[in-house]
């Protein structure tokens, strides 16, 4: 074990000196480079959140529906009979940018082994992806690669890819960003753990080979592996979803059995930080012998096998006396089973290797003594906020309309979705296009709708509004279907933490969140944290994605957004201030991005929702849409679009001046169809709750109609509207 | 009434199949590993969509050589109605019990959505519920559906009557700009010369209740286990 | 020994993904481009050291997996 | 002129197809198989008849388009 571990490999290993000071300590030794390197891991930003622990910790967990949040593979809900779902968001933005098409596939197969792990079944896949500028030279290859590899892996392994998000920006042109989220259905007496249990239990490798895929570059500069330079350079990890298939299939048959103690995918830094998280929950040692790992290549080295990533694996400790059978299973589907190893109660990873002890850590010493950092964090200055009359008003308010309808950020993301298949399963029932998506619970009433969403040049104006209006957007889509929404899953993107800025919108952002999850009993149970997005010293926008969950009792309640009924009432739902900080309108039409984001009143958030909901409940809806970007001119664009059918709207009840009205982004707000006959009823109620609620006309025709504003044909919307991204896209079909 | 789905690995819209069998004819299907070597006696075989060995190599081309795959040519060849859905359709044309091949969309694109179909025969077991010349509504979603045949072969099939399903417009007008994936003449599904064996793209298990959208694909499966169950 | 397969499709088939690369290298500016086939390639690793054999079992296995010929015809060189 | 592209994986990426193939031919009794690796093959008719030229073109169009080269390379024959 004796390697010359100089100021050079150190700095490759991502680590500063007071770290390789700390590891010396805690070891009580110098490591040799297989330890360094598997410190090296543990202690990355990745693992061991050394920035954002301390703030993660604000954000609220628990609520009576809660089964397990945070500190497992996903988090993991109650919806009733005996049933529980399980979802988390992960991003995988710089393998994407790298290679969109596997780097996005992987994202996938990664999310979901992170929930069938649980023992639930996959049942909906999301993704909210960000861009850069439409006309920067690498935007179509990065969003043709990324479709097509988010679509090949989903639609392979047979789970429904049922809604996201994308917007361009050029804060991203450098930075992409791949959030993918998965959402499972488990038994609740069949849910699977990672913590490892019972000394002498073996320990189990299943799923695919190990080969060089995605060590991290700097390390294999380092003399130990400079000969024989390209049969032994790191490569990219290629997603496979026909193994991935296999494994969740192998593994759910498994689990139906008695004979899993524990079970942990291995994602990133693969074979360490899954036997040392397995060991660390349990609080015991594991002894592996490293000969006994399936490698796909030819003379690979504990170092190797240890950082690999190596995608489509899973480690499990069965029972004892299982192993027989748990192999049977894994040779039926054709997957690779290998016993590496034991579990000890040395409170040790101790890796042998040809016989052998190659290194020997203390395994708390990975994630107990792991640096946290306080980084220090400033707040951006805060924006003057804008009045309507300090925003210009458009021209013409039809070419206006046209534009944001039009334009990259509100078309219509059809091209994206189509090449997903959104209806294996035969449980969606929503499917993308709406406010969220909503996919049945196999053989029963129920259905789980879910929505991701965040605005991230709200966040970037103010991080702590912007946190909050991301976990705000999410519950009203959620229940804009009709849903109760239940908990989220979070993946926060930012730049460098190490600037005060960037930290400051973190530590903002994450307030703002706790703050909306507080307000909204809507706790946060998984997550992720993507820092360093950031090139040549310009970082992204700061975009924490949330996705929100929800359950609908009876699917059958469920709402949706499209026009259904020539002569329906519109009412509009929540107070109109005409804010347009921040807006849309502001960024798409006259290229501005000043201004205060709207502020989220949490009270009113909730009062109206809980409102639409019951009204929902009650029958009473034919059409429910939220109000976000773009305002209300979007949302009753959209609600028109969808159902093939045009509108006649007076603004008049709102007296502000009318690109205000049209295009404000006030929160808390929700547009409803409601038959002539119901439409006294539902303003009684709304006045009776103290909620704001304005009739504004009503379906029909084949136009937009605003009196004396403007007339939009339905046919020139939907042109503009279906036809932007395909026509950007035309030229990158490859 | 006994019917067999036959699941290989990657096949994922087997259990879908399963349930839509279920749903007409009040029995599930029995489930056949693909490494099974005997069928037993089944009046009805379904081959599943998916991707089976992860459409590697061809969409179906390994599926069709596994151990079940001679007991399935065995039984079509006495007549027993075999149903093949989007990769069950690239399968049957593998081993042969169908003409032609599915190739790559001419659009280079995976596409999920709903289709406008014209019923082009209703004398088969599978599409004698429909009128023919009406129009239905199923979703498509395949990377692979571009069906091809040489000239004479789409002859035949035209002569023979054997085209089960054909990509139209809305108002039922068989147009290039209907033909989704590039398809030699628009067409969606065909049949075998005895009529027994239906192999298409589109996917009726995903149109049977309205909370789908629709329930277009219901007849297909009523009219199929219907005359099976009088069997 | 080492067997190459190549497979590709013949003529009179058309080549939707020959096609779309010939239209993208178009619309990259790569102009004289008359015609462009893809098809596919595969390596094999053979224990057999008898060339003739090994064609024979490659062969084989062209006919019975590797190629379809409905569509596709199969060219095999050994090294 | 024509040129004949292979675009093969470099080594140590991962080829599931190549090993899905293999694992097939296994099961179809072919045995004396050590490994099997996938890759694309693509013809192209060019106009260009100064061979440098023709050579320098594809280049491009293999770095520009036909492959990725994070995980693939490839090779150029011409006529
Ligand atoms: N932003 C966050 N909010 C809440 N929980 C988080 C957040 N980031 C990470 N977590 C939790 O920390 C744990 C470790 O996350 P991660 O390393 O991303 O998981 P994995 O090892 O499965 O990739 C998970 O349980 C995750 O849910
Ligand atoms: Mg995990």
């Amino acid at each position: 074990m004796s390697d010359v571990i100089t100021p050079a490999i150190i700095q490759e290993h991502g680590l500063n000196e007071e770290e390789y000071a700390r590891i010396e300590r805690v070891l009580g030794r110098a490591p040799n480079l297989l330890e360094l390197g598997i410190y090296s891991v543990m202690w990355s930003e990745h693992c061991s959140y050394k920035s954002s622990r301390l703030h993660l910790k604000k954000l609220p967990t628990k609520a009576p529906w809660v089964i397990c949040g945070p500190g497992e593979n996903a988090g993991v809900v109650d919806i009733g009979d005996g049933q529980a779902a399980i979802f988390k968001m992960e991003s995988h933005n710089h393998p994407s940018f790298i290679e969109p098409y596997q780097g996005a596939a992987t994202g996938v197969g990664g999310i979901l082994r992170d929930v069938f792990t649980m023992g639930a079944r996959p049942v909906a896949n999301m993704n909210a992806l960000r861009f850069g500028a439409p006309e920067h030279l690498k935007t179509r290859h990065l969003l043709s690669g990324v479709v097509a590899g988010i679509g090949g892996y989903g639609n392979c392994v047979g789970v429904p890819t049922v809604g996201g998000e994308t917007d361009f920006h050029p804060s991203y042109n450098g930075n992409i960003l791949v959030n993918a989220m998965t959402v499972g259905v488990a038994e609740i007496d069949k849910i699977f753990y990672s913590a490892a249990a019972g000394i002498g239990n073996s320990v189990v490798y299943v799923g695919s080979r190990t080969g060089r895929d995605g060590i991290h570059g700097a390390t294999m500069a380092s003399t130990e592996f400079s000969e024989d330079t390209e049969e032994k350079r790191p490569t990219v990890q290629v997603g496979d979803p026909f193994t991935e298939k296999r494994l969740i299939e192998a593994c759910l048959e498994l689990m139906s059995t008695d004979a899993i103690i524990a079970i942990q995918d291995m994602g990133a830094a693969g074979l360490t930080s899954s036997s040392v998280e397995m060991a660390s929950k349990g609080g015991v040692g594991f002894a592996l012998d490293l000969s006994k790992v399936p490698c796909r290549e030819d003379g690979m080295q504990p170092y190797e096998m240890m950082l690999s990533e190596s995608q489509e694996r899973m480690l499990m400790v069965l029972k004892p006396g299982h192993e027989a059978e748990a192999q049977a299973i894994f040779r039926k589907w054709e997957l690779d089973f290998a016993v590496i190893g034991q579990i000890t109660d040395s409170g040790n990873l101790s890796l042998t290797f040809e016989g052998d002890l190659v290194a020997d850590i203390p395994v708390p010493s990975l994630t107990d003594d792991a640096p946290i950092y306080d980084r220090p964090h400033v707040q951006p200055s805060r924006r003057a906020p804008l009045s309507p009359d300090q925003v210009a008003r458009p021209d013409d308010y039809g070419a206006a309309l046209l534009q944001l309808m039009g334009g990259p950020n509100l078309s219509s993301r059809r091209w994206i979705w189509e090449q997903y298949d959104h209806m294996v399963m035969a449980d969606t029932i929503q499917r993308p296009g709406g406010d969220a998506a909503v996919v049945r619970v196999h053989g029963t009433q129920k259905a789980l709708a879910i929505s991701t969403d965040c605005t991230p040049r709200y966040v970037a104006a103010d991080p702590k509004e912007g946190g909050k209006q991301a976990v705000a957007e999410t519950w009203r889509n959620l229940t804009a279907v009709g849903a109760t929404p239940l908990a989220i899953t979070d993946c926060l993107n930012f730049g460098n933490p190490e600037r005060p800025q960037i930290m400051g919108q973190f530590v903002g952002a994450i307030e703002g969140m706790a703050e909306a999850c507080h307000a909204l009993d809507y706790p946060v149970v998984s997550g992720n944290v993507s820092l360093y997005n950031e090139t040549n010293g310009t970082g992204i926008l700061p975009t924490p994605a949330i996705g929100g969950v929800g359950l609908l009792k009876n699917a059958q309640r469920m709402a949706g957004l499209a026009f259904r009924r020539t002569g329906d009432r519109l009412i509009l739902i929540g107070e109109t201030k005409g804010h347009l900080g921040s807006s849309l309108y502001m960024m798409d039409c006259l290229g501005r991005e000043d201004g205060t984001p709207p502020p989220v009143d949490l009270v009113a958030e909730r009062k109206n929702g809980d409102f639409v909901r019951s009204q929902i409940e009650a029958g009473l809806l034919d059409a429910v849409h939220d109000l976000s970007s773009g305002g209300l001119a979007a949302s009753l664009c959209e609600m028109a679009l969808a159902g093939n059918m045009g509108a006649r709207i007076d603004l008049a009840p709102l007296s502000l001046p009318a690109h205000a009205a049209l295009f404000g982004e006030d929160q808390a707000r929700y547009l409803l169809a409601v038959s002539k006959d119901n439409l006294a009823e539902i303003l009684a109620l709304a006045e009776k709750a103290g909620i704001d609620a304005v009739d504004l006309g009503e379906t029909g025709g084949s136009s937009i109609h605003i009196a004396d504003v403007l007339d939009v044909p339905l046919d020139d919307l939907r042109k503009a509207h279906e036809g932007w991204m395909p026509q950007f896209m035309a030229r990158a079909d490859l | 009434m006994k019917a067999a789905l036959i699941t290989f690995p990657g096949s994922n819209c087997d259990r879908d199949m399963a349930v839509a069998i279920k749903s007409v004819t009040g029995r599930a299907p029995i489930a056949v590993w693909h490494s099974e070597t005997t069928l037993g006696d089944v009046d009805f075989i379904a081959l599943p969509g998916g991707f089976s060995y992860g459409d590697y190599l061809r969409c179906g081309a390994i599926a069709a050589r596994s151990g079940i795959i001679p007991e399935i040519i065995r039984a079509g060849k006495r007549g027993v109605p075999i149903l093949g859905i989007c990769n069950g359709f690239q399968i049957l044309t593998e081993i042969g019990l169908l003409p032609g091949a599915l190739m790559r969309n001419a659009g280079l694109h995976f596409i999920c959505r709903d289709v406008p179909l014209r019923v082009e025969t209703s004398q088969s077991v599978f599409t004698g519920g429909y009128r023919t010349g009406s129009v239905v509504h199923m979703p498509v979603a395949h990377h692979d559906g571009n069906y091809f045949v040489d000239p004479d072969q789409q002859k035949r099939l035209d002569d023979e009557d054997r085209i089960a399903w054909r990509y139209c417009t809305k108002s039922g007008e068989v147009t290039p700009q209907a033909n989704i994936n590039g398809s030699v003449g628009n067409i969606a599904g065909v049949l075998n010369e005895s009529r027994t064996i239906l192999g298409m793209m589109p996917h009726p298990e995903r149109m049977i209740e309205s909370a789908h959208g629709g329930t277009d694909g219901r007849p297909l499966f009523e009219s199929a286990l219907s005359m099976l169950a009088t069997l | 020994m080492k067997a190459r397969v190549h497979i590709t499709l013949k003529s009179g088939v058309l080549d939707p993904q020959g096609k779309a690369i010939h239209h993208a290298l178009d619309s990259l500016g790569f102009s004289g481009v008359d015609d462009v086939r893809q098809g596919k390639y595969i390596e094999l690793d053979l224990q057999e050291t008898d060339r003739e054999k090994a064609r024979a079992d490659v062969e084989d296995m062209c006919r019975k997996l590797l190629a379809n010929t409905v569509i596709e015809r199969f060219s095999i060189d050994l090294d």
